[in-house]
């Protein structure tokens, strides 16, 4: 069995009554995709929350790279290279798409305390951040105003950050969401290329992106995982078609 | 509407030409309100760094003001009475040299806020906004009751003390140097907000959590903000106590922090000039309207009141028409 | 009013026969803003009622609001000296101001005219020959307060005062002539208002009288709380708390209290007949102790004017600390510390219709003087 | 220090806490439905002590003064919330702070233009003068007594108000959805005003209660404006419960800590200094207690956000 780069066994969370994650145990490889799918409130933004760090396991534990980084700040698991993206953009919104890069860059550097020199013109920040943007093709909007971007170019720039701090595994929560049809096939090429560099746990709720792409799916329902497979072996899956796509077996 | 880089132009022309226009005129008592307009404005670019980069609404700088200025008061007036500041573990001095004041009243008004801020930043929204204020009143009851140094009478320091080759006690003098330092600290604040220290911070007030993502720790970045802050604003808090040759627990007070964050609201926060002009147009308006009537505190509240409602982004925004200050 | 064209005529006559009439031009910093303007606004009517009466042209008097905050009244001083050039100050009434402002202005050679604080630093070392204090060393009142219980017969005082400079020197300045023993002795927050629970450990000391230094709305809250609790042991004050402006606040609560103080209205001599009088039909109402204390210094400048021109600093100084002037105290002479010597009465609360005042009982102390002067070398 | 006197510590601590309750139950409840920290809270406390002095003065009754104490701290909160409040929900609390700021000095200004700078009287009424002797032989005033009473009916008061009554459902839907009240069809606006003359009113009637054994005096609201703030952020901003624990809280941690500390540093230090450090810590002691538990529950005791 090949090595996981990230993997969570046996995670268990609940809100009260409400058992967000049942005993989920799934895993990425290196160089595929791996999406994730259920329903509205199947235990998605939980389950990103707990491998991302912002939330805290009631039980198992979640390991990337081969280490337990359960008990791990966001920001520690950041460094250890898991790259994320966000379902809702979380950019700062007043700065530019430029700043924003760089921003990404000085995390993956690892040292924001320097208070005198011009972090835009610090050549290897300002690098990294522009080979970023530019695979994702949003370059020629280095100095706009993040808030002035639309949806879909906030989601690329959400990409082009994580891509900076060259992460050994991605997480990316509804990439697609608020795309046009362009902009989701521009990005689905985009993400097939990326596999290679580093793995990607991808939470989508567009099946022809997701279909397209992942090479395995796990398929979440009240928390629990009741199938992972092949995307022929998800779709030919009776409790799924049940449970999820709404069919009658 | 006016650019906003010649509205600082123009701002920093009025600081050169009003004290240029009063010494010919032999009107030493407006370079006096200028060197308070300038002081202010230090104090509160330091409150702009914690509140307009790092977005930490802080009702308690004027613990830093305080202690920058019992820095100042407690040092001279050991010099002054030829009386040591401590004997043990060994024996230190009073002083009144400046530079070494100044350097006394950075370095402990800093500690006082990496520990308030260490313990404050633990909360958030109003809850920090509170926690704040509450450090302030402990501090200005504590130094009301500090009988060694005055208590709630303060301490008087019958001359200002000495800069290396400048007679301070002129007031022209004196307020070259709080010009300079006053140009510095901008220039200093200048170069933190674009260094990659400000993006990061900068970053930290809009979206935390991004910042977390990248790898950083918001909560640390904020801590030391903080620090800068509060030595800033104790430096200026030095440099207040020397104006007036007086401490007191005033100084400590919270409306002494409302006022800070009133010279910076005024003039726009989160910009890079907003503190200075704010301080300008404080100073003027307390001349002015406090010559005016008794009641002048009800226009200066009018006037506030209007600014908030209808004038986003203070006198800066007002003049130049825009709202964000970044670009 | 017969005696304002007199004092005019006199005035006059003085204008014309005395030393050649350089102006005076007198700064004023006052409080008459905020919290405890009434006092500030006391004295600056005061004072300005003795410059009316007394309508000398070479006489200016530029007044500005301090709002009881020390780096206000220093900025203020600044100006009056760099700006407006005067050439005396007068008319801070707190203490802390006072100390924030007497030293730089007195070493800049101007003369400072206390008409209210009378800090001790400034009584002792710090005492300079340009400040002349025209009410008195702030133990004072303080002192009589202890001479009064030491004559009355208290044995155990229960003493109590806020916690800052001013209230230790106060219960300093009790212990200092009283003698007797303590049944507590507490220092209460600054600015607090609510005072159960020191009522409460006064009823339970044992004590036999109770003394209390809390001016301003602090004295208000005391007072009626304490009538209220049922207590029953006499108290006793200085005026601070008594006086006209309060008292109407105080009410009933505060009849009967002997409080000590250099003036009242009722002192029988007629420079103090005349300033009641004119003093309340000028103003519409009686005058408290701090107006007393802004006429008496007014006139105390007035007198100095007469004698010697204020550009001669030595002789301006010498004219004023002959004090040849017409107190409303009666008897008042200056100390070797520039500080008043006289006497301080012991005063009753009474109503006079429905108007709360002060009458006069007896004198607790004669030409008193304060305990700093040997301190002083000038 | 006898245990007599000990109980009579104890009723003073939580009279004085029974008072800051009124002043921060207004406070935490616009907090909590609006979103809103207003400093200008003080300036109503003090209109109503200003209101009953001036009412009881010209008609000699308390009663009366207590009324008009709270219809003028109400119709002043009422009127502030139309021509200014309202356009600050939106903002941030930065704006809302500086903008209550300057509500507090023309408030403070006002009053002063308008009544003079000398304080006012008011006076406890006779029916309620004096001392009572309670079981157990201490002598407490009567007034006093009849503040905690008052104060806990108005506590119970709030309590069926919110729990029981229509316009408690309101509060209680503002306070957890906001969308959730324009669904219910509720007129926001007016609920807004309602809620802010309704802590102005609970201000007013502190003040005035208040009034009666202290100084009503221009200034008088803001010392217990940070004390009510301190009582609100240990309690829980937005909590109604909280308020009242954290009222209790910092009435008898400043009473018995005014006379603990100096008490206990006696066993230290000579007694002189013992009184001076411990009267200093004893002013700062709730501030102490506030930081404390902010520290280890940064959302206060009760509080549902952080």
């Amino acid at each position: 069995m090949t090595e996981l780069v990230l993997e969570t066994q046996d995670i268990c969370k609940s809100f009260g009554a409400l058992r967000a994650s049942r005993n989920i145990s799934i895993g990425l490889k290196a160089g595929e995709i791996h999406a994730v799918i259920g329903p509205n409130g199947a235990g998605k933004t939980t389950l990103i929350g707990q491998i991302c760090g912002t939330l805290k396991p009631d039980s198992g534990s979640v390991r990337l790279l081969g280490e337990d980084v359960t008990q791990l700040a966001t920001r520690e698991r950041a460094r250890l290279g898991l790259g994320r993206t966000f379902q809702i953009s979380s950019l700062a919104m007043e700065d530019t798409v430029l700043q924003n890069a760089v921003l990404g860059a000085l995390g993956a550097a690892g040292n924001p305390w320097r208070f005198w020199q011009d972090a835009l013109k610090d050549r290897a920040l300002r690098e990294k951040a522009e080979s970023a943007l530019e695979r994702v093709g949003l370059q020629d909007h280095a100095r706009t105003r993040t808030a002035e971007l639309s949806h879909g170019q906030r989601r690329q720039l959400e990409v082009a950050v994580a891509l900076t701090k060259e992460p050994r595994a991605f997480v990316m929560d509804e990439p697609m969401a608020g795309m046009g049809s362009e902009g989701s096939k521009r990005l689905t090429e985009f993400l097939d290329e990326l596999r290679s560099e580093a793995p990607i746990l991808l939470v989508e709720h567009d099946m022809d992106a997701v279909f397209a792409l992942a090479d395995r799916i796990s398929v979440l329902v009240y928390g629990e995982v009741i199938a992972t497979g092949t995307v022929d072996e998800i779709r030919s899956d009776a409790a799924v078609r049940e449970a999820y796509l709404g069919e009658d077996a | 509407m006016i650019r906003e880089t010649y509205l600082n132009t123009l701002t920093l022309g009025l600081f050169v030409l009003i004290p240029a226009w009063a010494l010919m005129a032999d009107e030493p008592f407006t370079i006096t309100l200028m060197t308070r307009a300038a002081i202010f404005a230090i104090a509160a670019i330091g409150l702009n760094i914690a509140l307009g980069i790092g977005g930490l609404v802080s009702l308690g700088h004027a613990v830093f003001f305080g202690i920058g200025g019992y820095a100042m008061g407690i040092l001279a007036y050991h010099a002054q009475t030829y009386t040591p500041v401590a004997e043990w573990p060994f024996l230190i001095d009073g002083t009144k040299s400046m530079p070494i004041i100044w350097l006394v009243a950075v370095i402990v008004s800093s500690l006082a806020a990496f520990v308030i801020g260490s313990l404050s930043l633990r909360t958030t929204g109003v809850y920090f906004i509170m926690i704040t204020l509450a450090f302030g009143q402990m501090f200005f009851f504590f130094t009301i009751s500090w009988a060694e140094y005055g208590g709630e009478d303060g301490l008087s320091i019958y001359l200002r003390n000495g800069f290396p080759g400048l007679n301070t006690l002129a007031p022209i003098q004196f307020y070259g140097l709080c010009l300079v330092i006053l140009c510095l600290v901008l220039l200093f604040t200048w170069r933190l907000s674009k260094s990659p220290f400000g993006l990061a911070l900068n970053a930290a007030r809009q979206a935390p959590i991004r910042v977390e993502t990248v790898g950083l720790d918001p909560t640390r970045l904020k801590l030391i903000a903080f620090v800068i802050s509060g030595a800033i604003t104790g430096l200026a808090g030095a440099l207040f106590a020397d104006l007036n040759r007086f401490v007191s627990p005033t100084m400590f007070s919270w409306q002494t922090s409302g006022e800070i964050m009133i010279f910076l609201i005024l003039g726009g926060v989160g910009r890079l000039y907003g503190p200075v002009i704010g301080a300008l147009a404080y100073v003027a308006l307390e001349h002015w309207l406090g010559g005016l009537s008794d009641y002048w505190h009800i226009y200066l509240g009018i006037l506030l009141l209007l600014i908030v409602l209808f004038g986003r982004g203070g006198l800066i925004g007002l003049a130049s028409g825009r709202k964000v200050a970044h670009d | 009013m017969k005696f304002t064209t007199m004092a005019a005529t006199v005035a006059l006559a003085i204008g014309i026969t005395g030393a050649q009439a350089e102006p005076v031009k007198v700064g004023m910093i006052t409080t008459l803003s905020g919290g405890g303007a009434g006092l500030g606004i006391d004295v600056r009517d005061g004072f300005m009622l003795a410059v009316k009466q007394a309508g000398n042209p070479d006489l200016e008097v530029i007044v500005e609001d301090d709002q009881r905050k020390p780096d206000i009244a220093v900025q203020l001083a600044d100006k009056m000296v760099q700006s407006e050039k005067v050439d005396v100050l007068t008319g801070i009434i707190w203490s802390n101001l006072a100390m924030a402002v007497v030293p730089s202005v007195t070493a800049q050679g101007k003369f400072y005219l206390s008409p209210n604080a009378g800090p001790s630093a400034l009584a002792g070392k710090g005492c300079h020959p340009n400040y002349f204090n025209v009410a008195w060393q702030n133990d004072n009142l303080h002192e009589a307060a202890g001479a009064y219980a030491k004559e009355t017969g208290y044995k155990n005082s229960f003493i109590l005062a806020p916690n800052y400079p001013a209230g230790k020197d106060a219960l300093t300045g009790y212990k200092r002539f009283y003698g007797g023993d303590l049944a507590g002795e507490i220092y209460t927050k600054l600015g607090q208002t609510d005072y159960a629970a020191e009522l409460a450990q006064i009823r339970a000391s044992g004590a036999d009288s109770v003394f209390f230094f809390l001016p301003g709305g602090m004295g208000i809250s005391f007072l009626k709380q304490y009538a209220d609790s049922g207590i029953d042991l006499p108290v006793v004050g200085p005026a601070f708390s008594f006086d006209q402006g309060i008292l109407q606040a105080v009410g009933d609560a505060a009849l009967g209290v002997k409080n000590t103080s250099q003036w009242n209205k009722d002192i029988d001599n007629e420079a103090n007949k005349a300033f009641v009088e004119a003093f309340q039909a000028e103003y519409g109402r009686l005058p408290s102790l701090y107006a007393s204390q802004g006429y008496d210094t007014a006139n105390l400048l007035l007198s100095a004017m007469a004698k010697a021109d204020v550009k001669d600093a030595d002789a301006f100084r010498a004219a004023l600390k002959e004090a040849d002037f017409a107190s409303t105290r009666g008897d008042f002479k200056f100390g070797p510390n520039h500080h008043p010597i006289q006497d301080i009465y012991v005063r009753e609360v009474i109503k006079e219709g429905d108007v709360f005042t002060n009458k006069i009982l007896a004198a607790a102390l004669t030409d008193h003087a304060d305990a700093y002067a040997g301190e002083c070398s000038m | 220090m006898s245990f007599l006197l000990l109980i009579e510590q104890v009723l003073n601590g939580l009279q004085f806490g029974i008072m800051l309750f009124l002043m921060a139950a207004g406070l935490t409840l616009i907090f909590g439905v609006m979103g809103l920290i207003n400093l200008a809270h003080g300036s109503l406390y003090m209109i109503g002590a200003f209101c009953a002095a001036a009412v009881a003065a010209a008609t000699g009754s308390f009663l009366l003064g207590l009324v008009a104490a709270l219809a003028g701290a109400a119709a002043a909160g009422a009127l502030v919330e139309l021509v200014v409040i309202r356009r600050l929900y939106d903002k941030d609390h930065l704006d809302q702070v500086l903008a209550t700021f300057a509500l507090i000095l023309i408030f403070s200004e006002g009053t002063r233009w308008v009544f003079g700078s000398f304080p006012l009287f008011l006076d406890v009424p006779d029916f309620l003068s004096g001392p009572v002797t309670l079981p157990g032989g201490i002598e407490y005033p009567l007034y006093r007594l009849a503040l905690i009473v008052v104060g806990l009916l108005v506590a119970l008061g709030l309590y069926l108000l919110i729990s029981r009554t229509r316009l408690g459902i309101q509060i209680r839907a503002g306070e957890n959805d906001r969308e959730m009240i324009a669904a219910l069809g509720i007129d926001i606006a007016k609920l807004y005003t309602i809620v802010f003359a309704l802590g102005a009113a609970l201000a007013g009637l502190a003040g005035a209660l208040v009034g009666a054994i202290q100084s009503v005096q221009v200034g008088m609201g803001e010392p217990v404006l940070i004390l009510a703030f301190v009582v609100i952020v240990i309690g829980g901003i937005g909590s109604i419960k909280g308020a009242l624990v954290g009222a209790i809280l910092v009435g008898l941690t400043d009473t018995l800590g005014g006379i603990f500390l100096p008490e206990a540093l006696k066993l230290f230090l000579d007694p002189s200094t013992a009184t001076s450090v411990g009267s200093s810590l004893a002013s700062m002691a709730i501030y102490i207690l506030m930081a404390a538990v902010l520290i280890l529950r940064p959302a206060g005791l009760f509080g549902a956000r952080a």
